[in-house]
């Protein structure tokens, strides 16, 4: 309470946003942001379930080198169109979407003091464009699958017979909500902090929010253009990207690695927010180098834009511009290793205590730093010839986007659960379900590191029977997260429906967002709060 | 801290802007006058938006020993904000809300509105009179200049941001800022490509 | 350089290397595997050590107050930023190198052509290294008939490369080398064997069904037996090409058989005037007319029991080569 | 953000704002938050425009003389013109004038009418002489063009990219399409506008508007004025420099 003058407390715990209105249509028709958030849960969880599910049978598909997979059912076209599912839904339903939808809208506005984002009925919107191109993706599974892989490199993309004109304009329809939440929340950090909350006040998770909202504004846009080029190319033949027609199929992919590098800088930035706060509460200590972590958070936006070419070493570019990529590429490091030190020295001289979101925390610090190190080595074009498109990629990027993001995610969930619904998650099987995960994941992905070395590619049906005994592991190490995964769903069910009651701020907290009741009421605040204090001031 | 990570930021961007002209061999003169530039914008923001100066005044004036560079600093700051016409938009940004009741918005005067359709007008005539001699490369410049000098006045005028806020000036060039990025690291990796040669 | 480094033998998961860049490669691969590890021990262990010391002891522990340090934050900026720099400036030297054509390499001058889904080599003597049989669903990917290409040992050799239909990638993980093939331009590969043996050539690019099953071989002989290589197989002066088996040979061997064998797509063997089923639709005899509307567009009938994989020919095959290419299917019995 | 007049003919900002000011300040600010986005994704089409274009810059040339000059500018003066009419709605409105307001706003629909019509005319011609994008292309005599085009060109000007003619006669019809696409996509940005005008009419009509809330008008003035600013850029690129 030290950070907030005015007695924000309410009596009327009865009166939350939860309870504020009643019936189905009251949440379809919703613009509360916490009410968004929750539907965007809900959804955003199901595709996860779905692209798991994906993620399991192509593991399963992989656990014998040749052409006797565990079912008949799976050939090599099917396994593409798991392969290109998985991606697909993982990337533009799940990570690119999860963090930012769900608890940034839940968690943004209340850390600012606002009573709601800028513009609700946009944020409403966004949320049913966002469903509305899910639906489109997910239409292609009834007509004519996909095939391409999520990057849809042309000219696959347009020659495969599979629906790719859907598929691109589901993307495209998603990449829309997510211009419009980025919007959303830019205008919402400028114009609704609450008195007294500065820019140098804002938690650290906002300012993750932030940075990840203007790539999205920035970097999205260009995306959209490209779908739509594919489309056109199908239907019309322009030829932008069709060498047939006269097209240059690397320009796609500069086009296409524009948005998508900094993309997965819309993945991570978000988790790195949320570790934040994590590490901070949970060492019950400030913020070791706010402003660092805060300026990191821009510099790692900035410069994303200026090292997509890194995707494209081997692919025909010229070397001058894969060398001007790779220096660049450099540069990102150093944000991130400022961010990975200032997390380890904030846990320095504090009162750590692991409990399930810390272990998430802790297990993101230890993927990330492998994920981070490994990035290194490929950003350097003289390895990266040699693992580009081989499993230390695939290894590489899992080691960020789930052992970073998914682990974030997770330990998000658990920590602001109680925030969510007023009631506890179980601890127990919080752990045994981090457990899992984080076994799992290092006997999942570790082996693909070697895989990787040894010159496996990727997307690959069939491979060299010498892949084998690794692959096979790796097959048992995905059984162990999908396990570890589900056992965090039943935390879940099991906190909405028999978790005991939590008091506003179970986990000692100093930011703005446990100083209101749990669940909040429908206004966040029953006063609007003055911040007068920075927002981890652990004294 | 904040002004280590700041002005690193700001080198990276330096680089990461500039090797790929140098690449190109392009004329050293733009190179300075864009490097000249963007450390000027950034100075410019340093000092007034930051406001730098009024913070390093206000942190060494109750520090006990007054150093002999306060009161010309102190002197600087004021002339600033006489400039910067102070009470009005960016301090809207840096003080959240609570500050942002200021007056009516300002109108133009549909005099204003007429000279600049006439001007966009002229603009159409003069590209495409200027289309019809041929220039050579000159051709695709002085169209581009005539048409951004129009954007210009629409931008100005027509969508109000010269009597707008810095921030939604800065929000918009960093559109084109960034579409200069994808040109730029475009052309740097399609013109710099090696031709293959094939010897049967 | 590359001596100490070899001693910790940290190169263990490397495949074999087949010229002295990959030495080079597994050198710089040793030293990042090192300093990746001491990075890691560092961040790792740190944490653990403080999650250990700095364990939560009572509910309200007091905690020191220490909101940064610039000297250590400078200092984890700084070094992480020059170790950067080095390996960034070591990948370059090794980038250059292995991209940096030497003159005398176009002397051995191999056309590397991909398809979906084979590699098709051709020598300047007009030796063609076409896939010898289709993939079929038996052969394991150990033992099919692959792709050969035959270099000489020692000599640096040339690779200009293109593509059929779509963007494949030429990749020798013996050889720590790696290029995209694209359709529409030449790109350019060297390497300078200096082990005899085979190595294996993989497909890096996501190119569609049969992905995986784009192997091929380099195989390394010594100078003498290359040329005697290339003289046996050199075909015979005059020898008239046939348009259609060309056409044949380019964009269709990989999925259609010649003998019966099933590939991707039915074989050809008996196949014009024979009847046909499809997945939809009534049956009908392959006449010419159904052999040119199923390459130009073979989605609109699909033969029953295989998958609708074929690309579209339409506006890829001229009127002559359609028509000699149908000529072809006719005389395959 | 739903904005209620009050009987007395005043307005509400909503709940979470502090001011209608705070209100139209931070609307204002999404609003350009979005042109950003527009801006860029046109963009991308400039990018790829200029990049091709100076690769194969006959096909461009020889393209751009196929294209009607005289109806372009008529476009370029009608969406000018309604780029100022639509000003002056903004202005008429602030002024408390919603009479002339309608006025100037109609006017702005007819002017994107009027583009459209021509618009229409445009491509009609283009599609009944067969100068569509690449699958449907059937002009013989535009590719024939490019390659007189390019063999009268002087040697030392034929960069490889331009030494196979066979080749720039089937890549051609990249010109075409360039040109419907952008064309085509900001058309879409006209239709698109054009409707929101309406939708403001309609309110200013319904006198829901007035000098202390004009927000939504505000905000379709400038997403109007984006759809010009692209086209002005649009003309010369495609009708006169090629």
């Amino acid at each position: 309470m030290s950070n907030v003058t005015h007695a924000t407390h309410t009596a009327t715990e009865n009166d939350n946003y939860l309870n504020h209105e009643k019936g189905i249509w009251s949440w379809l028709s919703t613009v509360d942001h916490k009410r968004i958030a929750i539907m965007y849960m809900v959804s955003i969880l199901t595709f996860f379930l779905i692209g798991g599910i994906f993620a399991l049978l192509v593991r399963g598909a992989l656990f014998n080198s040749g052409e006797n997979k565990f079912w008949s059912y799976i050939t090599p076209d099917v396994y593409n169109q798991f392969m290109s599912y998985h991606g697909i839904i993982m990337v533009f339903m799940v990570i690119v979407p999860g963090i930012p939808a769900i608890f940034g809208n839940f968690l943004l506005p209340v850390m600012l003091g606002a009573k709601d984002v800028a513009f609700p009925r946009l944020n409403l919107a966004s949320y049913y464009i966002y469903l509305l191109g899910a639906a489109i993706a997910a239409s292609t599974l009834f007509l004519g699958k996909i095939d391409t892989g999520w990057t849809f490199y042309t000219p696959y993309s347009i020659k495969t017979s599979t629906s790719v004109v859907l598929a691109v304009l589901g993307a495209f329809t998603m990449g829309m909500a997510s211009i419009l939440t980025g919007l959303n929340f830019i205008v919402t950090t400028h114009k609704l902090r609450a008195p007294g909350q500065t820019m140098n006040k804002i938690p650290l998770f906002v300012w993750a929010i932030y940075a990840t909202s203007i790539i999205q504004i920035l970097a999205t846009p260009v995306l959209g253009i490209t779908l739509l080029l594919i489309g056109a190319e199908r239907t019309l033949g322009v030829g932008i990207f069709d060498p047939n027609l006269g097209g240059d199929p690397v320009l796609f992919q500069h086009f296409f690695w524009f948005y998508s590098h900094p993309a997965v800088y819309i993945m991570i930035l978000p988790a790195m927010g949320i570790v934040s706060e994590l590490i901070s509460t949970f060492s019950r200590k400030t913020i070791f180098g706010y402003t660092a972590i805060a300026y990191s958070s821009l510099a790692i936006a900035a410069v994303s834009f200026l090292v997509w070419g890194h995707h494209m070493f081997v692919s025909g570019q010229s070397e001058f511009a894969g060398i001007l990529f790779s220096v660049i590429t450099m540069l990102v490091g150093v944000p991130t290793a400022i961010k990975l030190f200032n997390w380890i020295s904030t846990m320095y001289r504090g009162s750590v205590r692991l409990d399930t979101p810390m272990l998430y925390a802790i297990g993101f610090l230890f993927l990330f730093t492998i994920g981070g190190l490994t990035g290194v080595w490929l950003a350097s074009t003289g390895m990266d010839v040699h693992f580009h498109d081989t499993y230390f990629v695939v290894a590489h990027f899992h080691y960020v986007m789930v052992g970073g993001v998914l682990m974030a995610f997770t330990g998000g969930i658990f920590f602001w659960f109680p925030k969510f619904f007023g009631k506890m998650a179980s601890d127990t099987l919080g752990r045994i379900s981090w457990v899992f995960v984080f076994t799992g994941f290092n006997v999942t992905f570790f082996p693909q590191f070697i895989l990787g070395a040894m010159g496996m590619p990727r997307r690959y049906f069939e491979y060299h029977p010498a892949y084998e005994p690794l692959n096979q592991i790796s097959t048992v190490g995905s059984w162990l997260i999908g396990f570890g995964f589900l056992v965090a769903l039943v935390a879940i069910i099991h906190g909405l429906l028999a978790g005991e009651k939590a008091g506003a701020n179970p986990w000692g907290s100093k930011t703005l967002e446990w100083q209101t009741s749990s669940p909040p009421p429908h206004d966040n605040f029953p006063i609007t709060p003055t911040v007068t204090a920075g927002p981890y001031e652990y004294r | 801290m904040e002004l280590v990570v700041q002005y690193s930021l700001y080198i990276i961007s330096m680089v990461c802007i500039f090797v790929p002209f140098f690449g190109f061999g392009m004329a050293p003169p733009t190179v300075i006058t864009a490097a000249v530039g963007v450390f000027a914008g950034n100075a410019y923001s340093l000092i007034v938006q930051q406001g730098i100066i009024k913070n390093f005044i206000k942190d060494n004036k109750d520090g006990g020993k007054s150093s002999p560079l306060i009161p010309v600093l102190e002197e600087a700051q004021k002339a600033i904000d006489a400039i910067e016409n102070p009470g009005l938009a960016m301090k809207n940004d840096h003080h959240g809300e609570g500050h942002n009741e200021h007056g009516e918005h300002h109108i133009i005067p549909i005099s204003v509105y007429v000279g600049v359709l006439l001007i966009l007008l002229l603009g159409t005539v003069i590209t495409v009179a200027v289309a019809q001699v041929d220039f050579g490369a000159m051709n695709t410049v002085i169209a581009m200049l005539v048409a951004t000098i129009k954007a210009g006045f629409v931008l100005a005028f027509f969508m109000h941001l010269k009597y707008d806020n810095l921030l939604n000036r800065v929000i918009f060039g960093s559109g084109f800022f960034f579409l200069m990025l994808l040109i730029a690291f475009s052309a740097a990796d399609i013109f710099t490509r090696a031709s293959v040669v094939k010897s049967f | 350089m590359n001596n100490w480094l070899s001693l910790i033998s940290a190169n263990a998961f490397m495949p074999i290397q087949g010229t002295e860049i990959a030495e080079k490669v597994d050198g710089f691969y040793s030293f990042l595997l090192i300093s990746s590890l001491i990075s890691s021990i560092i961040l790792i262990g740190g944490m653990t050590a403080f999650i250990i010391k700095y364990k939560r002891q009572s509910a309200n522990d007091k905690t020191a107050y220490i909101t940064h340090n610039t000297l250590a934050e400078f200092t984890w900026s700084f070094i992480p930023f020059v170790i950067m720099m080095v390996i960034f400036y070591w990948g370059k030297v090794i980038f250059n190198e292995l991209r940096s054509m030497p003159e005398s390499a176009s002397s051995e001058e191999i056309h590397v052509v991909g398809v979906q889904w084979a590699w098709n080599f051709k020598y300047k003597n007009g030796i063609k290294q076409y896939t010898k049989e289709g993939i079929s669903k038996d052969n394991k990917l150990g033992n099919v008939e692959k792709q050969v290409m035959v270099v000489p040992l020692n000599k640096p050799v040339k690779l200009v490369m293109t593509s059929n239909d779509v963007i494949h990638s030429f990749y020798i993980p013996g050889f720590r080398n790696k290029q995209d093939v694209i359709p529409g331009r030449y790109t350019s590969l060297w390497f300078k064997a200096d082990k005899l043996g085979e190595y294996q050539v993989f497909c890096t690019e996501y190119c569609g069904l049969s992905h995986s099953q784009m192997p091929a071989t380099i195989r390394v002989l010594p100078e003498a037996d290359y040329k005697a290589w290339l003289d046996t197989n050199k075909p015979a002066e005059g020898a008239v090409s046939d348009a259609g088996k060309e056409l044949y040979e380019n964009k269709c061997r990989s999925c259609h058989s010649l003998d019966g064998t099933r590939v991707v797509g039915p074989t050809w063997k008996g196949l014009f005037g024979a009847k046909r089923e499809f997945e939809s639709g009534p049956a009908v005899d392959a006449d010419e007319n159904y052999l040119r509307e199923s390459i130009l567009n073979p989605n609109a009938k699909v033969v029953k029991g295989y998958p609708a994989a074929m690309p579209p020919y339409a506006g890829q095959l001229s009127d002559d080569e359609l028509s000699q290419l149908i000529d072809y299917i006719k005389s395959v019995k | 953000m739903s904005i209620v007049k009050t009987e007395d003919g005043h307005f509400h900002h909503a709940h979470h704002f502090n001011s209608l000011n705070h209100q139209y300040d931070s609307a204002k600010q999404g609003v350009w938050l979005f042109m950003v986005t527009e801006i860029l994704m046109f963009g991308g089409l400039f990018v790829a425009y200029l990049i091709y274009k100076s690769i194969y810059a006959p096909i461009f040339h020889v393209g751009s003389s196929y294209l009607d000059v005289k109806m372009g500018s008529i476009n370029t003066i009608v969406l000018i013109s309604s780029s100022f009419t639509m000003a002056l709605g903004i202005y008429y409105n602030q002024k408390n004038k919603p009479k002339q307001a309608i006025i100037a706003l109609v006017l702005t629909i007819l002017c994107a009418l009027t583009f459209m019509v021509i618009k229409y005319f445009e491509y009609s011609h283009k599609i009944h002489l067969g100068l569509v994008p690449g699958k449907y292309f059937s002009n013989p005599e535009f590719q024939q063009k490019v390659a007189d085009f390019v063999n009268a060109m002087p040697i030392e000007n034929i960069t490889p990219a331009l030494s196979d003619v066979e080749h720039l006669k089937k890549i051609a019809p990249l010109y075409f399409g360039f040109y419907f696409v952008m064309t085509g996509l900001h058309g879409f940005h006209v239709i698109i506008g054009a409707c929101l005008i309406a939708w403001v009419t309609i309110k200013t009509a319904n006198n829901q508007f007035g000098a202390e809330y004009y927000t939504p008008v505000e905000g379709v003035g400038l997403f109007w004025h984006i759809v010009d600013l692209i086209w002005i850029y649009l003309f010369p690129l495609l009708y006169l420099v090629g």
